[in-house]
């Protein structure tokens, strides 16, 4: 089975309108900026994003939000797109803020089958209004659900033919438990080596959770985002 | 340097003597990102929330546009740094595994509780991991300047806007002083250097206790630094 | 070679042609080991909940006592296997990113539901990853031999023993015949070679349907394979 | 501050009777051999250990076992020492069975702050009696607490010494989970190295979680657990 897609849009055909996706970075460090281009290209509305931002103004997911197609984000900090603000305010994006360790907490959850947990974070905040709240050893804790997606756009530094990944310094962030967390999951990374090149105990993810794999043609840099064909 | 910028590294300078090696630290956005360069102890270990043990001064030269802080900011990593996934670095921070956390705030009430991610009437846009820190932390240190720009206190009787969890933070630094929080209770410690204490009462909304030692107007309990 | 080992192996085979690749697979212990060397397609990969995904047969030369299955027993690994811990291991199993598991059971009843960690009136004393399996994996091949040793039916109308999972077996395949789980319902698809319809009658107590094909005496729907 | 332990009875010092103790390894392999070694030189009783086996019959912590100092063992295969289902029977220990993924499970939440999660592993069956149940998107699931120790004792492969860890092969099993979960975390090592000699997108446990570090006496070989002074 070859998991390697010629391009983004390609590799993208499964995404569907209404569709929830996880889109791995934290701003744009780690993310799948090749793939967002993609989703840019094609005719897909009404998503929901899973992702810690949106990107900054007009780059990476602020792309999307421009083009209306992102309907509802789920976040932890939306401040990174000015943008975002103004797309709110105007009825026109629904968004949900749960803190940083709770969003990678609910994927990791999704991801391995747990239904739901109990944290401390945001105990007697306005984050935890309307959730259930739990006292267990005297410590109290709130309600978290799981969450998954239809489809995990993230980003690896290299992953081998199999689908086994590495990740890049803080570019892994996100990207590895969105890898566990979605029905179809496609990674795009800046090189892909050979089955056995990458050290079994190095391996990151493991190539049961990639589906589908394409190559960067996008990166970050010391100078911004460059094209890298 | 402008005056801002002074009264900026005065406060991230006391902050960062308030830390003995062998501790983990993790350093907010703001004043607490400047603490970094304050700290000389190897037995210090900088944490960032985004994925990385190790936090290091970098050189222009060598920054690493996918290496970067809590803020975005391009960090170095020292010799014995590793790297790991959000839920890893937040498992680190809820699970207590952080000596101390340096935080910014908006507002600090008189029981030692934050508020610094959400002001009334804008926009709720981000939180970030501020939450996961003020659990999770066993130490929370919170560096401010003493007033906002229009001279109103920052430490209040009571936070105006939403909290960041219901746990007290353990100490304030601020351009004038320096606060315990001691059973809920705000507790002066210190002046900073040219402060007197009648400026400090001056400018602070929130009750604080002044335990003069040897009856001595300008000596407080725990004030061991002039 | 002995007639148990002649059974097991003849299961074990039967189980293996159920595999076609791409595929995820975790082997349990007893029979479905012997399972592996039946294997023969690159694309079928072996995980073992002690943590290794790319499970590989080991010459004796090549035996680290650091490499086991969950059975304890050395194994190798391929080219582009990967180790992980405990947690992470589980979470794939119970996260639903396992396609297969093959399994042994004590007894397995008419919808389905299987028995094979406990034994009433002794000591329970371990469970393993037998129910995480249950529950997550994709398929569930159950291989057993058809009856006891003293001749009674594996097969039953219920399980007497304490139950694994609420949650059928997908198939189930033994030295005399293979059925399917289809709404909680054994469907007899296949016998193995040499066995009649009355043997499997005889020697299984739980109930299963016998739909046959063109009124065909051995022909069952299913029935591809002699 | 040197974590650096020169044998495994002075780096116990911090164990006291009564305390709970995680020990790493699924029966002997990944076992901290020499500490437990330590364990059964050192006076202390009434120990609860989280184990996925009591080791087997005579050997790992079946030595604690007959020498009567495990008074609790949460675990999930015990039947790999014969041993312990006499002393059962003896009413010499008290027994807590767990399925293996919800024994790892509850000890990466221990370790992360979570105090308790719901798992669809069990529900049910005979595991699940006395457990809260409860159905989430229509699934049921039933909840698990958290578990943390006084104490953890693990085997890694390698440690820098500023006590970061790397593991070895399938000897990974429950180490890194239980490295997160105790008060105080005392890591066996096949080898020590210098800082910066382990890779820090390899390392697998950061040191903020490591206590203490002792060098293997003991280490299991394929002709069995042999002396390595």
């Amino acid at each position: 089975m070859d998991k390697i897609h010629g391009n983004a849009v390609q590799a993208l055909s499964c995404v569907q309108s209404g569709h929830t996706l996880m889109v791995g970075g934290f701003g744009l460090i780690g993310a799948p900026l090749t793939l967002i281009d993609g989703l840019a290209e094609i005719d897909v509305t009404d998503l929901t994003v899973i992702s810690n931002n949106l990107g900054e103004a007009g780059r990476g997911l602020g792309v999307l939000l421009r083009q209306g197609k992102i309907q509802k984000a789920i976040g932890s900090y939306f401040t990174s797109n000015r943008e975002v603000g103004d797309y709110y305010q105007k009825g026109e994006i629904e968004l949900q803020l749960l803190p940083q360790g709770t969003l990678s907490e609910s994927m990791r959850a999704g991801g391995a089958g747990i239904g739901g947990y109990y944290t401390k974070t945001g105990v007697g905040t306005e984050l935890a209004k309307g959730k259930e709240e739990r006292e267990i050893d005297g410590v109290k804790y709130v309600f978290e659900p799981a969450i998954r997606a239809n489809i995990a756009l993230i980003k690896a530094h290299k992953a081998d033919t199999l689908g086994n990944l590495i990740y890049y310094k803080t570019a892994r962030n996100f990207n590895p438990l969105m890898a566990t967390a979605a029905d179809v999951v496609i990674a795009e990374v800046d090189e892909i080596v050979e089955q056995g090149e990458l050290s079994p105990e190095e391996i990151v993810t493991p190539h049961l959770f990639v589906d589908k794999i394409i190559k960067a043609k996008k990166i970050l840099t010391k100078a911004g985002v460059v094209s890298c064909e | 340097m402008s005056e801002k910028n002074d009264i900026q590294e005065l406060i991230a300078k006391r902050a960062a003597s308030e830390l003995k090696g062998p501790c983990i630290v993790n350093l907010g956005i703001g004043i607490p990102t400047l603490v970094a360069k304050y700290i000389d102890d190897k037995n210090i270990h900088l944490h960032t929330e985004n994925g990385l043990l190790g936090v290091a001064d970098v050189e222009e030269e060598h920054i690493d546009p996918n290496r970067v802080n809590a803020g975005k900011l391009p960090v170095g990593e020292t010799i014995g740094a590793s790297f790991f996934n959000s839920a890893e670095s937040f498992a680190m921070i809820r699970g207590g595994h952080i000596d101390v956390a340096i935080l910014g705030v908006l507002q600090v009430d008189q029981t030692g509780v934050i508020a610094n991610w959400a002001v009334p009437g804008k926009n709720i846009m981000g939180v970030g991991g501020a939450m996961d820190l003020l659990v999770g932390a066993k130490k929370v240190i919170v560096t401010t300047t003493h007033t906002t720009k229009d001279g109103t206190s920052k430490l209040l009787k009571k936070c105006t806007f939403p909290v960041t969890s219901t746990r007290s933070a353990d100490m304030i630094i601020t351009e004038m002083a320096v606060f315990k929080v001691v059973n809920r209770k705000l507790q002066l410690i210190e002046l900073m250097p040219g402060v007197t204490i009648e400026e400090v009462r001056k400018k602070t909304e929130a009750e604080f206790i002044e335990q003069r030692i040897d009856n001595n107007e300008n000596s407080f309990a725990g004030y061991i630094r002039s």
